[in-house]
């Protein structure tokens, strides 16, 4: 039995994966526990039976990394996001993601991002939008949301002029508009990293080896992330 | 001592105002639903008496969603009041309270409504036949002694509004002055390593507020309960 | 003034009422568990019938059929509930003062200061009902319902838990009340004095029927009221003439079935009057043989019709021309080997007989 | 039996008594808001008294000095409450068995049978408690506690709602109780004539004090219970000495003072006798000269010492070789035009006497 | 009509399990503490009625995070329950159950705590004289007088315990077949795009699950009304 702990924005990917794993290996079960990569590391920390993390952001896992719980050697990139600007339905605002545009004059209403102070896409977004010199002008405008999925709801149902999501979000949703993609230079890249923690069960490396193959990656493309 | 920094401060400030607004708007239904539900017995009472309790049973972030599909700028209601009055609850931080008041609802109803039923209802017929209106004996009467059952849902209900995160931040969103109260607050610093600390000094604020609010109450049911006669 | 039709069922109890009160003061009389504070109740509106109408003077205070219902506080009917009801988060005065601040000030008929002094509740006014002893919580009872100053007045043993001094206090006021103020009273008891006291208008009631109502005197006549007759302290009536007062002796003298009773000397009633006289089952002794060289009056030849043995106390039923209950102790009744059919004389104190009344 | 000495204050209520009881029945008596349901209380435990002790024939119940102070369920106490207090969650039945159940089968004293038969109550051993009338609660509740089979048993106005045909049937069962059983046992009640029944030992108690305990006739003599003597009904009580009978017209002849009075005929007392006689203030009238015909045996000269206006009476203090007190409506005393130390005749009739007892 | 997938039949299992045990556990500690603070005056009464309420008003987050820091594997008691009973609360079920106990008992305490607050004490005292030990007139008189509160108490807590997610998900994790109860289940299809449609599936088994448990405890409500003589 091997116990994945990964953050809940790969949950639908992830839960196919294991499926289809679970499917093709008969001695080993594999079970996954969704939560906010903060949670399932700090679970960690607290002695969770974990085999496996996949984190949303590299942070929490330097976090365990310090803490010594995880095995350094296979901790490695699994997938990479990107952030887009996006709106309801049917606005057409047209911005070009530079410097010369202020997004605070297009949008009337409210910007929906991650909390900026924590939630990993709205650090990401943050950075880019001071990067590109519209933090200043939007902050007042900005609402922060306890996740990713809170924010692309509160533009999907228009609750918010415009969001700032991972493009797997926006990817899969068919009620907003995709606008804008930040340019990857903007914000610290995004990252998922995995890796194998230190209790972990001998099994958890063939579960391990499966999330990079090919089979995995075809699913990971299917829901938009990128396997870089 | 304990010096608060502004943000603190704020979310102190605000989680107490929230708090305060979602007991106090919930007071008067609270007493008249739990008088309903206690004493009254009608089509569809089993019904009412489910609904009351939804807040309770679904998780907290869905109730605010449910929220916001109904009171948002775009929701059903949310539209109208918006268009009428120029309302915005969501994002504000009266849908805090709207949100804290629906989740604390059904704990003020519940204890209000056990306490009327435990009222001798021939108290009531003796005030109806000293000349009281059915009205006048229900301020004068069963009110006044159902008075442990509210303060203890009113205590209940600063409580949960106090730590009440799901619905608020999905209704409200966390912004800060606005709507980020203790819990979200909270929640923002223990998301981040390295927040516990700041955590930690949050979560002592919370409990001192909690805690002086029980002894507050306390003081309220000695005095109520002299005064009903119970000792 | 009260007039009624209801009937009421009520688990395995009914109660069927029908009758009309004209007399300022009712006695409302019944053993327990009768049905008198059902009927008050239905009254005072905190009952409802089952079927029936009530109506007091010309006002409907309910009626079945036309679905009249009026609300407690619109029939203008005070009461002085069995177990007071106080409202326990009031200090007495606002007790008192509950129904009389819902008065207006020109139908108020009392002062509270007086009631206070009435009922001597004067030093508990600050208390709450929860530190009253039972006899103060009766009195604040009666005084709240007092100071509503209602049209009419349902009393329900208002001074059961009272001592004489209270009692000789109160009652006298309330026959005040019923003269001077004129405010129609029910008034429940089990105590016929205290009835007698207030008016000779009763109702009687046993087991949720109607068996009499009207002046006393007829009241007792009633065939059926007889058989209650023993809870109200009134197990033997006769009816007798009156042949003559014995003013030396201190007796009137009577004839019953053609047995001559002594009784105490009275006024009331003169040669050739019919009347009534009561003597209690357990003031009659017996003895098997006529007794010389006693201080006791009566001696009344009889013949016993039945035993019944209760745990206490042995109940004879004994003929002296006219049927009567006489109660000893199972020690007498073996002691004197009595039997059914047996000749005794029966022992009567003049003292123990009471005039009740005169048939008119 | 029961000796106690206990102080207990209660806002401003003060109880402070003392007294030990030899006889199984002792009437506890006192007027309302005394201290009796208090006192009782503390007996059985229900109450904390804040000083002194109590003991229950060898066994002490409470000592603040030793700090004894016995739960309620080891003191074999049994306890009829003034307000019944039955379990409202459970039936009458149920009710009933409480004590029954937790009495060892050995130290049972009562059947439930019996006891249902005695109060009569079968008819309602289904019911919940508050299904029932005032009596019918006030039964349940005596009934409860008989069948706990206590050791001593306190009784607080158990008959007060009762009808007259009930409290006849109970009273005389407690009086076999107590007899045959040799339960001893507190009986508070309002009604002389009820204690009277049961014992004659009395405690009188008034305001928080013993004002006296012992027998009957030593109590009543008490200077101190005189005062309270109009709550007992028994208002004017003079000490007389037997002169003689008259057979013939069925009178007991006495001298009070200087004065004649003629009583009714008592086999009770012989010549030369010192005896207690009571009378009821309010069954004296007045009369300014000597009155010829009339059927009232004694008229008493006397000198009004002073009067006292209630609303619905006045009370005059008479001086008749001893001062009595007389009660007259308002209206009788404005007519007679009566002022302070005028003469008048104090018409009393013979049957209005009772008496107490003997002077021994 | 409506068939349940597999995952969804184990989440609906799941919570409707840990909602009873929760309810179970604390049902006589619940009556316990209620009867402690009504009937009794001690010292440190305020705080420790304030400490049973913490839960309430602390972010149910917060409340997860202190379970894992005592009851984890590493925590101060968690380490010794596994090294001495080789008992591991987080991450299992049980641990689920003890967040959900936790997060309701203040709402059990209250509501047993007022309505024995209302029972009249002299028929405590009456049941003593009766020759009732205080345990026996405790279980004969006391409780089921106060049967209106813990009925309300445990509709309370079970609707609660129902409803509870954050400390949930925070002290035991999100496993399948573990600990994913319908919160959490509802929780993991709204993380994700195009999980709305599963999420409103549980929602509607949610509300079913908590109506049913109203209309039974309405019923049992009626049955205790009409026992204690209120009808
Ligand atoms: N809610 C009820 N359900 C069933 N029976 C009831 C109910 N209330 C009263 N009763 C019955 O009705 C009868 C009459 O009760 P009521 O209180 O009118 O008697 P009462 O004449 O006032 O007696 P008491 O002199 O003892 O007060 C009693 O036998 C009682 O048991
Ligand atoms: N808790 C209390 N606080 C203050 N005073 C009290 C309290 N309980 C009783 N009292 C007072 O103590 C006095 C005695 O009360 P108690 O009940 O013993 O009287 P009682 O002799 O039984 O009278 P009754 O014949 O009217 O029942 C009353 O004046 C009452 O007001
Ligand atoms: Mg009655
Ligand atoms: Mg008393």
């Amino acid at each position: 039995k091997v116990l994945v702990y990964a953050a809940a924005s790969t949950s639908n990917a992830i839960t196919e994966i294991c499926k289809q794993f679970n499917q093709t290996t008969a001695d080993i079960k594999v079970k996954v526990s969704f939560a906010s990569s903060s949670t399932l590391a700090k679970q960690i920390d607290a002695g969770a039976p974990a085999d496996i993390f996949i984190s949303a952001s590299p942070k929490w896992m330097d976090y365990l990394q310090k803490q010594q719980l995880i095995i350094n050697d296979t901790r490695h990139q699994l997938l990479t996001n990107k952030i887009v600007l996006i709106t309801p339905k049917g606005q057409q605002i047209a911005i070009a993601m530079t410097k010369k545009h202020d997004l605070a004059a297009k949008i009337n209403g409210k910007l929906c991002l991650g909390d900026p102070d924590h939630v990993p896409v709205g650090i990401y977004a943050k950075q880019a939008l001071i990067t590109l010199g519209w933090w200043k002008n939007i902050k007042p405008q900005v609402v922060g949301t306890k996740d990713v999925r809170a924010a692309l709801n509160l533009v999907e149902r228009g609750e918010c002029a415009a969001g700032i999501v991972y493009s797997t979000d926006a990817y899969s949703s068919a009620k907003v508009d995709q606008i804008g993609e930040f340019p990857e230079h903007s914000h610290s890249p995004i990252i998922y990293p995995v890796s194998k923690l230190k209790a972990a069960k001998k099994s958890a490396d063939i579960f391990l080896k499966y999330l990079n193959s090919a089979a995995a990656t075809t699913v990971f493309n299917k829901y938009g992330f990128s396997t870089k | 001592m304990f010096d608060l920094s502004p943000a603190e401060y704020s979310a102190m400030m605000l989680s107490l105002k929230i708090s305060l607004w979602s007991v106090g708007i919930i007071l008067i239904p609270g007493i008249f639903m739990g008088w309903l539900l206690a004493r009254h017995d009608f089509y569809g009472k089993s019904l009412l008496d489910g609904v009351l309790h939804l807040p309770l049973v679904l998780p907290p972030v869905v109730t605010g969603y449910l929220l916001l599909l109904l009171l948002g700028r775009q929701g059903f209601l949310g539209k109208w009041l918006y268009q009428q009055f120029d309302i915005t609850l969501a994002f504000s931080w009266k849908g805090a309270v709207l949100a804290t008041a629906l989740m604390s609802f059904p704990l003020m109803v519940r204890s209000i409504r056990l306490s009327i039923s435990m009222i001798d209802i021939k108290l009531e017929q003796a005030s109806r036949s000293l000349g009281a209106s059915a009205l006048n004996c229900f301020f004068t009467v069963t009110l006044p002694l159902a008075i442990p059952g509210i303060i203890t849902g009113s205590i209940l209900a600063f409580a949960r509004s106090l730590g009440e995160f799901g619905a608020t931040i999905t209704f409200v969103g966390n912004i800060e002055d606005e709507t980020r109260t203790l819990p979200l607050a909270i929640y923002t610093y223990i998301q981040v390593p390295d927040g516990d600390a700041f955590a930690q000094r949050l979560l002592v604020i919370s409990i001192v507020i909690a805690l002086s609010a029980l002894l507050f109450s306390g003081l309220i049911e000695k005095r109520a309960a002299t005064w009903l006669g119970k000792k | 003034m009260l007039s009624l039709d209801v009937q009421l069922q009520r688990g395995n109890f009914n109660l069927e009422a029908s009758f009309a009160l004209d007399k300022p003061v009712t006695g409302l009389f019944g053993s327990s568990g009768s049905g008198k504070s059902t009927l008050l109740n239905m009254v005072a509106g905190l009952a409802r019938p089952d079927n029936g109408w009530l109506k007091l003077g010309n006002k409907h205070l309910f009626d079945s059929k036309r679905n009249i219902n009026l609300s407690p506080n619109k029939r203008d009917v005070g009461v002085v509930f069995q177990d007071s009801q106080l409202f326990p988060h009031l200090s007495v005065t606002k007790n008192l003062h509950y129904g009389y601040n819902r008065t207006p000030k020109k139908q108020r008929r009392f002062e509270v200061i007086e009631i206070i002094d009435l009922l001597e509740i004067g030093h508990l006014l600050k208390k709450s009902p929860i530190q009253l002893s039972g006899g103060e919580k009766q009195r604040v009872g009666l005084g709240r319902a007092l100071l509503a100053s209602p049209k009419f007045l349902l009393l329900d043993e208002p001074l059961a838990s009272l001592d004489q001094g209270l009692k000789g206090q109160i009652l006298p006021f309330l026959k005040r009340v019923k003269d001077e103020l004129e405010l129609p009273m029910v008034y429940i008891s089990h105590s016929i004095e205290e009835i007698l006291h207030l008016t000779d208008h009763l109702v009687v009631i046993n087991k949720g029927r109607i068996l009499g109502a009207g002046h006393f005197y007829d009241v007792i006549k009633a065939e059926a009221v007889k058989g209650v007759a023993n809870s109200m302290g009134l197990e033997n009536i006769l009816s007798v003439n009156v042949i003559g007062h014995d003013i030396e002796s201190g007796h009137t003298i009577v004839e019953s079935q053609g047995n001559i009773l002594l009784l105490p000397l009275t006024d009331k009633f003169v040669k050739g009057d019919v009347c009534y006289i009561s003597i209690r089952s357990n003031e009659i002794s017996i003895a098997k043989h006529h007794i010389s060289h006693i201080s006791i009056q009566n001696q009344v030849k009889g013949t016993i019709i039945s035993c019944t043995k209760n745990i206490s106390y042995v109940a004879l039923q004994v003929d002296i021309g006219t049927p009567i209950i006489i109660d000893i102790t199972p020690k007498a009744f073996h002691e004197l080997e009595l039997n059914k059919n047996d000749e005794i004389y029966c022992l009567i104190k003049a003292q123990s007989f009471s005039f009740l009344g005169k048939l008119e």
